[in-house]
């Protein structure tokens, strides 16, 4: 098992399709390549519609951003694993994998355009909201794994948050509670190497996030986050686990933010280029572009009209996402409580006679 | 049959798990010991160790779980031991179980109860006395109850199990045990929202909440005798807030007393004033007063007695507001 | 010198930090980045790592690191990266930061200062526009100060680090380069707990804090137009609230609006209308009202013109209680 | 180096004098024979005290208390490693240490009683106040060790909590930051096996909580807490390592509540009677009157007079606490702020007018 394996004590971090897309054959996943064409698209999907985000934002179009531009395999690769009915709990900064579970790209420009109707997602995709207060999704995450347990669902429950993430009091509270009750969860740790400014290495003391398993008695792996391949068998394997009974895992994707934080951070202020550079080098989209090549998945002509689809689909969704009228006072108001209270629907009434009147 | 509060609220958990599944009890000591009031006793033998949950001590945790539960579409009744040990979850409380409605415009709902005992007057150990209420009142997308009687408090909790909003229900621990009343068997329910009319007057509106109710009965009892004439409101929630039903009163009597155990600050009192003020404006003869807790911290036990409000500091103030 | 609120506050923290070495800062990206509104920008080079702080994510840890910091007599300036990410933090402010002095009847005492931005008009994501201010200045034992423009919040700021109490340092995000003013290079400081009458007049009196401050300006400055006088009041310290000020403005006006940017329910201007209606009771000629955002979740930007309060809006209130 | 030998992955618990007194000699640390009359001596008062805590409470002459029965070795023992200007941050079942460390009795039972005074600590103690909301205290732990290396002072800070307090996130965050800033502190779990009604297996699903460093980069030691000299050996390393820039240490005092969590609780209701038993064999008072017997450190005639010696001072420590006037309005007022704020000043004349009126 490579849970076992690759324990956090091992001192190994799982590879299977390395930075020069050298491929481990033994522990490579089986997927056929129908899957794997999905995936690249989804990848270069992602990686078109958050360069966009980018540019919308600096054209004042969009909100404050946090781009995803180099982690697309760490959210991808588990995403690939669930079931439908299996919940994705994320954070901020998981684009590939929701696209992947089938998030109108539209909703999701909505949000960052600040509406909140990019979070108003259909319940049967089992995505919940935005969350940013870091690792505070954790904690619900507990919540809907119990659920899942206790209504018998045998769901898995995948739960996002950052290497900064790692060090708020809930998650710590989650992984230890999800240990004790024997949850379906697998806990996945973007550790991409910073917390705005803060590198991992002043984050916490410990070597790898993944040896914060031992504190609660659970399964621990690190994994090559920029190796779709890598992530796919570990967050298998490890929500196979769960949904044995199994209790939960904790998945340290190793991976790097190859942008800035959010759009108004300007990350040359506390990092050196040259270590951006030499994580480009281990880019996980081009990584996958080789495997694609190498194992002849897709022919160069199709590979480029990938390109050309995320393209169009991304105008799409921004044109889409930017013509969907503001909300209107009912929107902003109606949903506080299932039915207004009357101090509330008395605000309403005020606020809405003001408006009429302009 | 009579109960105290402790039993009411037992009996109302019961019942209402007993005719919906979805229901789950979760806390610190809520299983085998019962809480630490004993308001779950007897309720994880009932119904299994799944649906009476003891959880590590982790009070983000608890909320967090329990908002998760209900995402999921289970009804969680979370129990913090003491209000004062409820700020390490405000942060979920605040951050997610008020907004998740409205942040996902409907698409996620978290119907929940926060139980925890609030309020001094128990002789405890420092944190176990806080009435901080009004910190859980300002939030928008919380209800949040406060019973007074044993009968009160079952109505509320059932119709607060049932809600489709989050509800922090908050229990003047002081009144657990004090007295019994007669409260139906049966599931019954108390609207939220709505303030109970305790006795109708004349003179002066006095409204309280909770462990204050007794005191003020005590104080306007004694101020019948000299012939001051009271209406009193029993507040029951303070949010949503039933100002409508004050202020009809206040332009009734033209006086009016809020009685608010908590420090005098930017509590519901100051609120519920500001409401009156605004809209009984032509109706008032006299200064809307207070009676609360002074503006510091609730000393321990050997110094409650200058904190906690008696019925002579209510007396005192009735004789003030009506002699304007 | 011409300064904007950011380069005040930092210039405030620069001399101090120059004159007494038991000041540090700490908080969330507070060094090589200078806090995300560059507040502490330059200050770890010229302080060095020791004195300025890169702290891990944990809000509840910076709060009580700073506590323990304070308690061995340094004199540590905390920030919490938004008001928004403060809650995490509420266990340890409102449990030991707000008490230590009481509880240990003054042998240990945490003179310190947590800073952070509030308030909305930023355009920012989901958590960055709150003001929960009135959870803060209803804890016995903090003080709370918002400073409204730059030259206020340098010498408010001074004030605080020096304070022998726990400040809450509100900083409006909203006005941290909305303008700029004549500032002293030097060290001044601004007495906490004093209001400060920004203009004063005959006809009504308008309370504000903070971000607040250069609107109310906005809408008095039109009704000045039509012929109202108004006396405008810049509350600065909402705890300890200068109410005084405030109830003698009232009494020479008679009328009074108070501008919240706080949702309304239990805001601190609820706890000055109430102050001021049991106070200055005989002498007002109208009801006293209050502008504030309605009690709801702040909108995402899209829909934040919902919420925010704008000159119109306390404009017509002006007229409103000027006809009244 | 004990810390090394004893590493939580070594699966091994620190003794050096077991249940049956038998000595490790090769462990053991050096302490001449009037430290460890001292160490008796406090752990007979401390025993007496708590006993005498218990039985105030039932008559109602104190409140509601924690006793600590059981766990004398635990705090002691850190205690006895302390230099003078070193800090004491309990949390609230430490009684044995406190004595050590030269806090009066009488303001011990003070607190207790409800009164304030009870904190008002001589700041040459170095003790900080009473914490009740569990695990909190370890963060400002972390507050005074940043101190104590600024200013130079080259102590070192002992902090304590309990089984339960581990899962709290203020745990974690004060560990994971002393981690990072390589902090001098010593941190003390007491371990006795519950919390209120849950039992230390349904607290985290961890083996030991000693494994909870490895999450943090940091040393870890379980240690037989109902020994002293184990306890002393492990705290005085952690220390010295602490002193010398080492960073934090983790310390698991493996040990047992004989009692019930306090005085308004009943263990009876969650756990077999058996298992307190069975631990009264542990008791690591007995433990150490037969290390006292074995090693004729006292006479039994000496060693009956500990027991009076204790008897007298703790009546006359609860006279001092019981006469002790209750606080004044002004005491009530007073310590809120530096000086009275004018709001308060308002409220204080009121009460005192009301006080004089009656
Ligand atoms: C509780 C909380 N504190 C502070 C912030 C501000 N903040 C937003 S993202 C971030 C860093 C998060 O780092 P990490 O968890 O590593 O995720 P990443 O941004 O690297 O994806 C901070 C401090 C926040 N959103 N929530
Ligand atoms: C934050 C917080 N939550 C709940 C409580 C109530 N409470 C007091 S002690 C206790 C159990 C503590 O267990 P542990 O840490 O093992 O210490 P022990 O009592 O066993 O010494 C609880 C839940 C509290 N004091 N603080
Ligand atoms: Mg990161
Ligand atoms: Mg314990």
């Amino acid at each position: 098992m490579l849970l076992d394996d690759y324990n956090p004590l091992s001192g190994r971090m799982l590879t299977i399709l390395d930075q020069d897309a050298n491929l481990n054959e033994i522990l490579m996943p089986q997927l056929d390549s129908a899957v794997v064409e999905k995936a690249f698209r989804t990848m270069v999907l992602s990686r078109v519609a958050d360069d966009k985000a980018v540019i919308l934002q600096r054209q004042g179009r969009m909100g404050t951003y946090p781009p995803n531009k180099g982690q697309e395999a760490a959210s991808l690769g588990p995403a690939m694993t669930m079931g439908d009915r299996d919940w994705f709990v994320w954070g901020f900064r998981e684009l590939a994998g929701l696209l992947w579970r089938g998030l109108p790209l539209e909703q999701y420009y909505l949000g960052w355009m600040g509406n909140e109707y990019g979070n108003h997602y259909d319940p049967d995709l089992r995505i919940t909201p935005t969350s940013i207060p870091v690792a505070s999704q954790y904690t619900y995450a507990v919540g809907l794994a119990y659920a899942s347990r206790y209504q018998k669902e045998n769901t898995v429950i995948f739960a996002f948050t950052g290497d900064g993430g790692t060090s708020e009091g809930d998650f710590h509270e989650s992984l230890n509670a999800a240990g004790v009750f024997n949850l379906p969860i697998v806990f996945i740790v973007q550790n991409n190497q910073w917390a705005i400014s803060l590198p991992r290495s002043e984050q916490t003391a410990s070597d790898t996030i993944a040896q914060k398993a031992i504190a609660y008695g659970i399964r621990g792996i690190q994994v090559d986050g920029n190796d779709i391949l890598a992530m796919y068998a570990a967050s298998e394997e490890a929500a196979e686990v769960a949904r044995n009974g199994g209790g939960p895992t904790l998945i340290e994707a190793y991976t790097y933010r190859l942008g800035n934080h959010t759009t108004s951070d300007d990350a040359r202020r506390y990092r050196v280029e040259e270590e951006a550079k030499e994580w480009e080098a281990r880019d996980p989209l081009n990584r996958m572009l080789k495997y694609v090549r190498s194992r002849e998945i897709l022919s160069e002509k199709k590979i480029e009209s990938v390109w050309e689809w995320a393209k169009t689909l991304v105008e799409e969704a921004a044109h889409k996402a930017e013509t969907t009228p503001p909300p209107s006072l009912d929107d902003v108001f109606r949903h506080t409580y299932e039915s207004m209270t009357s101090n509330l629907k008395e605000q309403f009434d005020d606020m809405k006679k003001r408006e009429e009147s302009q | 049959m009579m109960m105290n509060m402790v039993t009411a609220l037992n009996s109302a958990l019961a019942i209402e798990m007993e005719n919906d599944d979805s229901i789950a009890i979760l806390g610190e000591d809520v299983g085998a010991v019962g809480g630490v009031f004993r308001v779950t006793e007897g309720l994880q033998e009932r119904f299994g160790t799944d649906r009476v949950i003891d959880t590590p001590l982790s009070e983000s945790l608890i909320a967090g779980m329990a908002t998760g539960m209900a995402m999921a579409g289970m009804r969680p009744i979370a129990e913090m031991q003491f209000m004062g040990f409820s700020y390490p979850a405000l942060n979920i409380i605040i951050s997610h179980i008020a907004r998740m409605r409205n942040r996902s415009r409907g698409s996620y709902t978290v119907p929940l109860v926060i139980r925890m005992p609030y309020g001094a007057g128990i002789k405890a150990l420092e944190h176990h006395s806080e009435s901080t209420e009004s910190i859980y009142a300002q939030i928008p997308g919380l209800k949040v109850v406060i019973p007074s009687s044993p009968r009160e408090a079952k109505g509320l909790l059932i119709s607060s199990i049932r809600d489709p909003d989050p509800v922090i229900f908050l229990e003047p621990a002081r009144n657990y045990r004090l007295f019994s009343e007669e409260v139906e068997e049966d599931a019954f329910t108390i609207s939220l929202g709505e303030s109970k009319m305790v006795q109708e007057g004349d003179d002066i509106t006095i409204v309280g909440w909770g462990a204050m109710m007794p005191i003020i009965q005590e104080a306007t009892h004694s101020v019948e005798e000299i012939g001051i004439s009271c209406e009193v409101i029993d507040l029951r929630t303070i949010s949503p807030m039933d100002s409508e039903a004050v202020i009809k009163s206040v332009i009734k009597t033209g006086r009016v007393i809020i009685v608010q155990e908590a420090p005098m600050t930017c509590g519901v009192a100051s609120e519920l004033i500001a409401r009156i003020s605004n809209k009984a404006f032509l109706s008032l003869e006299a200064p809307p007063e207070r009676v609360t807790a002074p503006d510091i911290t609730v000393p321990l036990p050997k110094g409650e007695k200058y904190y906690y409000i008696n019925m002579e500091k209510i007396r005192d103030s009735i004789e003030k507001v009506i002699s304007f």
